[in-house]
C-alpha cells in the first residue's frame, strides 16, 4: 500500500505544479499545455488508484479537449507568446483568500472526518470495465442519455453563437436579425 | 525481459522501415543507410531558432517518440510477449496516441515560425478530421471481442481474421492510422509544396533525428496496432506466432508508407468534410454490422 | 484589450485577429525558383498576396548598347532559361523579318518542330513541379524523367516515348483526389484582363488548376502531333543578314504564351528592342487569385498559372 | 490504509484551490475557463478516491465521474461559443470590458 501512496503523491504533486504553472507563465499555449498535463496527471492518478478505464478515458479526452482550448487562447489574449510578460490578474488578494479558503475547509473535512473502513483490493481492471458498462447501460441509462443529449445541444448551441450572423437583405421586412 | 524484445522489434522495423523508404526514393537498397544519417546528423550543427520557446521546442521529438514507443507497449506480438496487457489495452493505443497532437502543437508553436505554428495548427483541424475514425472501429472490434484486451482481441480472431469480419472499419482505421500518422495523402502538417517542411522545417541535428526516428516508430506502432485489430495479430500457420506479428506489420507499414507516393494531398477543407460526412456515418454503420453479425451468427 | 483589437482588420467569419505577413521565398518548394510571393496570412487563409520576381530581366531597351545580332540572339535566349528555344526563335524572326527576309518552308518547318518540342518539355517541367507542390511523388519522377528523355530527342526517338506519354495523361485521368484537389481552385473567368496560352485557352472550359491541368495534357499531345507532322527538330539559328537596318517585328506562341519583339536594326546590329511576354501579365493575376482562399488553395492556384519569374519584365 | 485515501484528498483539495484562485484572480474569459477546470479536476480525484476506497461494490461513483467529465467538455465548447460571438461583438473577452453587460 505504501508504493500507492507514494505514486499517488507523485502525481499528486505533479498534477498541483503544472495546476500553479497554469496560472503562472506569461505564455498562454504553456499555460494551456500546463493544464493539459495536469490533467494528465491526475489521470495517472485515476491508473494509480486502479480505476483503469477512467485513467485511460480522462487521459485521452484531456489531450485533444486541452489542444483545443490552447488555440483558443491563442485567438483571444493580448500577447499569446508570452513575450510581454504582462500581468493579467485583478483583485489578486481576495482570490488568493477564497482560494485558501475552499483548500481549507476541503482539507478539514478530509482530515478530520472519520471515513470508515478502507478496502484494500480493488476489482480486476477488466471487471470493473464490465460493471461500469452494465452499470452505464443498467441502472444509469437515463443518466448516460441525458449527458450524451447534453452534449450534442451543447455543440449546436455552441456553433449557432459563434455562426457571424448574416444581415438579412432588408427588403422591407421587419425580421431584420441584428 | 520482454521489454527488451518488443523495443528492439519496435526499433528494428522502423530501421527496415527507413531502408525500405530510403530503397523507393534513392533506388538503391542500402541497409547502412539510416544509422550513417542518423550518425551525420548527430554531428551537424543543431540551430534554435530567435526567441523560441524552449521547452516545446526541445520536448516535442522526444515527446512523439515516447508516444510512439508507450502506443506499441500494449500490441501484443505474440500470446506472452506483450509488455502491460491493460484492461483496457485497446483504449490505451488511442489514449497514447492522442499525445502525437500535443507534440506537434509544441513543434509548431516552438520554434517561433510561421511555417511551423501554421503546420501545427493545421494537425488540430485534422485530428478533429481523424480522431472519431479511430475510435469508433476500435469499438467495433472490442464488441467482436467481448473485451478491451488486446491478447482477448486477437484471441477473437482466431478463425476468422476481422478484415474478413469487420472489412468496412479495416478501411476507415487505415485511412485515419495514415492520418494520424500524418504520412503522405495526409501530410498537411509537414506539407512540403505548401508550408515547406511545416512543423519539422526548424528543426536540424540531433532533434531531427529524433524526430525522424519517432515518425517511422509511430508508422510501426499504427502499423502494429492495425495487425492487433485487424490482421489476427500471431495468427498464422506455420510460423511461430511472433514472426507473424512481425511479417504483417512490416507489410502493412510498408503498404502506409508506399500508398502515399500515389496520391496527391488532400485539401484540409475535403479532408474535413468527408471524415464528417462519410466517415462517421460508415463508422456507426460497422459498428451496426458488427452487432449484428454477433447476435445473430452465434 | 479593446484598444488592442481596436484598429485590426476584421477577417471573413467577423473576428478581428491580427494578420500575419509571410513570404513564400523565391525557392520554396514547389514554386519556380525567383517568382517570391509575399501572403497576408490569417490563420491559414490568405487574404492578401502579391507576387515579385526576383530573376526578371532588369535591363529594359533603353540603356543597352549596340550589339551584334548573332550575340543578342545568344543573350536573349540564354536569359530565359525555361524556354530558351522559343525565345531563340523569337529573336531570329525578328532580325529576318527587319532584314526583310522571307521564310524558306524547309527551316521554318524545322524550327516550328524545335518550338513544339520544347513546348511538350516545358509542359512536363511544369508536372513535375506541380507534383511536387502537391506532394505526389510518382508523378513529379515520371515527368521529370520523361523531360529529360524528351529535351533533345530527334524523331524516331519521339515515336518510342509516344506509349509512355499517353500512359501519364491516362493515369492523371485515373488519380484519386486529383480532381477534388484542382477542382475550383484559382477560377480565372474569361474576361479577365489579358490572359494568354494555356491559361486563356482553359479560361472557357471552367478556367480553373483543373482546366488548365487538361488544356496542357492537350497542348502535349497535339505538340506531338505537329512535330511527327513536320520534318527533324533542329534548334533555330540565324541566316545571314549582312549589314541590313531596318525595323522587325515577330510574335512566337511560346509554352506560357505569345511573345512579342519588336527591334530596330542597324548596320547587322540591333540598336534597340522591345520584349513583351506573357508572365508578365499573368504575374498581375496572382493578387485577385489568392484573396480569400485557403493557404494550399492559393499557392496551387498560384502554381497552375506556370509563371516564368525570368519572363516576367517589370 | 486511510494515508492513501488522505492524500488523495489533499491533492483533490489542493487542485480545487488552485482552480477558486484561478478563476477569480485572472481576467480573461478562457482563463477563468481553465480555472473551472482544474476545480472540477480537483472534484473527479475525489470522486474517484471515494469510489476506490470507501465503495468499491456500486459503480454510480464511475458513472458520475464520467458525467464530470461530460459537463467539463460541454462547459468549454459552450464558454468558446459565448468567447466567439463577445469576441466578434466587441473584440476583447477581457472580463473588466463586461460592463456593459451588466443587467
Amino acid at each position: 500500500m505504501g508504493a500507492q501512496a507514494f505514486f499517488l503523491a507523485v502525481f499528486g504533486l505533479a498534477a498541483i505544479g503544472f495546476g500553479v504553472a497554469v496560472f503562472r507563465t506569461s505564455s498562454m499555449v504553456r499555460s494551456a499545455l500546463a493544464l493539459l498535463f495536469s490533467q494528465t496527471a491526475v489521470g495517472c492518478m485515476f491508473l494509480v488508484m486502479q480505476t483503469e478505464f477512467l485513467g485511460v478515458l480522462q487521459i485521452m479526452m484531456m489531450a485533444t479537449e486541452m489542444s483545443i482550448m490552447a488555440i483558443f487562447m491563442v485567438m483571444f489574449m493580448m500577447d499569446p507568446g508570452g513575450l510581454g510578460g504582462m500581468d493579467m490578474t485583478h483583485q489578486k488578494r481576495f482570490s488568493i483568500g477564497a482560494g485558501v479558503v475552499a483548500a481549507g475547509a476541503a482539507i478539514a473535512v478530509a482530515l478530520l472526518a472519520d471515513w470508515g473502513p478502507v478496502t484494500v483490493q480493488a476489482p480486476a481492471a477488466a471487471m470493473q470495465t464490465r460493471e461500469l458498462g452494465h452499470e452505464l447501460l443498467g441502472r444509469s441509462m437515463l443518466i448516460f442519455e441525458t449527458a450524451g443529449v447534453t452534449i450534442l445541444t451543447a455543440m449546436i448551441a455552441a456553433t449557432a453563437v459563434a455562426i457571424p450572423v448574416q444581415r438579412l437583405a432588408d427588403n422591407g421586412d421587419k425580421e431584420v436579425s441584428e | 525481459m520482454t521489454v527488451a524484445i518488443v523495443l528492439l522489434t519496435l526499433f528494428g522495423s522502423a530501421w527496415l522501415l527507413a531502408v525500405i523508404e530510403g530503397w523507393t526514393v534513392t533506388g538503391r537498397l542500402q541497409p547502412a543507410a539510416p544509422l550513417l544519417s542518423g550518425l551525420a546528423h548527430l554531428g551537424r550543427e543543431s540551430i534554435v531558432p530567435r526567441s523560441p520557446d524552449r521547452v516545446f521546442f526541445e520536448a516535442a521529438p522526444v515527446l512523439l517518440l515516447v508516444v510512439a514507443v508507450l502506443g506499441a507497449a500494449v500490441l501484443p506480438l505474440a500470446p506472452d510477449l506483450v509488455i502491460a496487457d491493460l484492461g483496457t489495452g485497446a483504449l490505451f493505443i488511442n489514449a497514447a496516441l492522442a499525445y502525437v497532437l500535443v507534440a506537434l502543437i509544441m513543434a509548431g508553436w516552438g520554434p517561433n515560425g510561421a511555417y511551423a505554428m501554421i503546420g501545427g495548427w493545421r494537425f488540430l483541424g485534422q485530428l478533429i478530421a481523424y480522431s472519431m475514425l479511430i475510435v469508433m472501429p476500435i469499438t467495433a472490434v472490442a464488441m467482436r471481442a467481448e473485451s478491451l484486451v488486446n491478447t482477448a482481441i486477437v484471441g477473437s480472431q482466431a478463425d476468422l481474421w476481422n478484415i474478413v469480419y469487420q472489412p468496412l472499419g479495416f478501411v476507415l482505421f487505415y485511412i485515419a492510422a495514415m492520418a494520424l500518422a500524418f504520412r503522405s495523402p495526409f501530410d498537411l502538417p509537414t506539407a512540403e509544396g505548401e508550408l515547406a517542411g511545416g512543423v519539422d522545417a526548424e528543426y536540424t541535428g540531433v532533434r531531427l533525428a529524433v524526430l525522424r526516428l519517432a515518425r517511422l516508430t509511430l508508422v510501426v506502432t499504427l502499423a502494429a496496432a492495425t495487425t492487433v485489430f485487424y490482421l489476427g495479430g500471431w495468427h498464422g500457420p506455420l510460423l511461430p506466432p511472433w514472426a507473424w506479428s512481425l511479417i504483417k506489420t512490416l507489410a502493412v507499414a510498408v503498404s502506409m508508407l508506399l500508398a502515399g507516393g500515389y496520391l496527391p494531398r488532400i485539401r484540409e477543407a475535403d479532408l474535413m468534410r468527408w471524415c464528417w460526412t462519410l466517415g462517421i456515418p460508415l463508422a456507426l454503420l460497422n459498428i451496426v454490422i458488427v452487432g449484428l453479425l454477433i447476435l445473430v451468427v452465434p | 484589450m479593446i484598444e488592442v483589437t481596436k484598429d485590426l482588420s476584421r477577417s471573413a467569419d467577423g473576428l478581428q485577429m491580427d494578420w500575419l505577413e509571410v513570404p513564400f521565398g523565391p525557392v520554396f518548394p514547389g514554386l519556380p525558383g525567383g517568382l517570391k510571393l509575399t501572403f497576408t496570412l490569417d490563420g491559414d487563409g490568405v487574404t492578401g498576396g502579391q507576387a515579385t520576381s526576383l530573376a526578371g530581366m532588369t535591363t529594359e531597351g533603353e540603356d543597352f548598347e549596340e550589339v551584334d545580332a548573332g550575340t543578342f540572339i545568344d543573350h536573349l535566349a540564354s536569359a530565359m532559361p525555361l524556354a530558351p528555344v522559343s525565345y531563340r526563335l523569337l529573336a531570329c524572326l525578328a532580325i529576318e523579318q527587319a532584314a526583310g527576309l522571307n521564310d524558306d518552308p524547309a527551316t521554318t518547318q524545322a524550327r516550328n518542330a524545335a518550338l513544339e518540342r520544347e513546348r511538350i518539355a516545358s509542359h512536363l517541367g511544369w508536372l513535375a513541379q506541380v507534383g511536387r507542390q502537391l506532394g505526389f511523388a510518382w508523378l513529379t519522377h515520371r515527368a521529370s524523367t520523361l523531360q529529360l528523355q524528351f529535351r533533345d530527342a530527334n524523331r524516331n526517338r519521339f515515336v518510342e516515348l509516344e506509349p509512355a506519354l499517353r500512359a501519364l495523361g491516362t493515369r492523371l485521368g485515373r488519380t484519386p483526389l486529383l480532381k477534388a484537389r484542382l477542382k475550383g481552385i484559382g477560377v480565372l473567368s474569361t474576361e479577365s484582363s489579358d490572359l494568354r496560352g494555356p491559361v486563356a485557352r482553359a479560361a472557357n472550359e471552367g478556367g480553373d488548376a483543373w482546366a488548365r491541368l487538361w488544356q496542357r495534357l492537350a497542348e502535349i499531345s497535339a505538340s506531338f502531333d505537329l512535330i511527327k507532322g513536320a520534318g527533324e527538330p533542329e534548334l533555330p539559328s540565324l541566316r545571314d543578314i549582312g549589314g541590313v537596318s531596318g525595323t522587325g517585328e515577330a510574335t512566337v506562341d511560346t509554352p506560357r504564351g505569345e511573345a512579342n519583339l519588336r527591334l530596330k536594326l542597324a548596320r547587322g546590329h540591333v540598336k534597340s528592342y522591345k520584349l513583351d511576354t506573357a508572365c508578365s501579365h499573368h504575374i498581375g493575376l496572382v493578387e485577385k487569385l489568392v484573396e480569400g482562399r485557403e493557404l494550399g488553395d492559393a499557392l496551387v492556384a498560384v502554381g497552375s498559372l506556370d509563371l516564368s519569374p525570368w519572363e516576367v519584365i517589370p | 490504509m486511510t494515508a492513501v485515501l488522505i492524500v488523495a484528498l489533499l491533492t483533490g483539495a489542493i487542485l480545487f484551490g488552485i482552480g477558486v484562485y484561478g478563476a477569480l484572480s485572472q481576467t480573461n474569459l478562457v482563463m477563468i475557463m481553465m480555472g473551472v477546470e482544474l476545480m472540477l479536476a480537483g472534484a473527479m480525484v475525489n470522486l474517484v478516491a471515494f469510489w476506490r476506497f470507501l465503495h468499491p461494490k456500486s459503480y454510480s461513483g464511475q458513472m458520475f465521474v464520467l458525467v464530470v467529465m461530460t459537463v467539463m467538455a460541454v462547459e468549454m465548447a459552450v464558454g468558446f461559443g459565448v468567447a466567439i460571438a463577445r469576441f466578434r461583438a466587441i473584440g476583447s473577452v477581457e472580463m473588466e470590458e463586461a460592463e456593459d453587460l451588466k443587467g
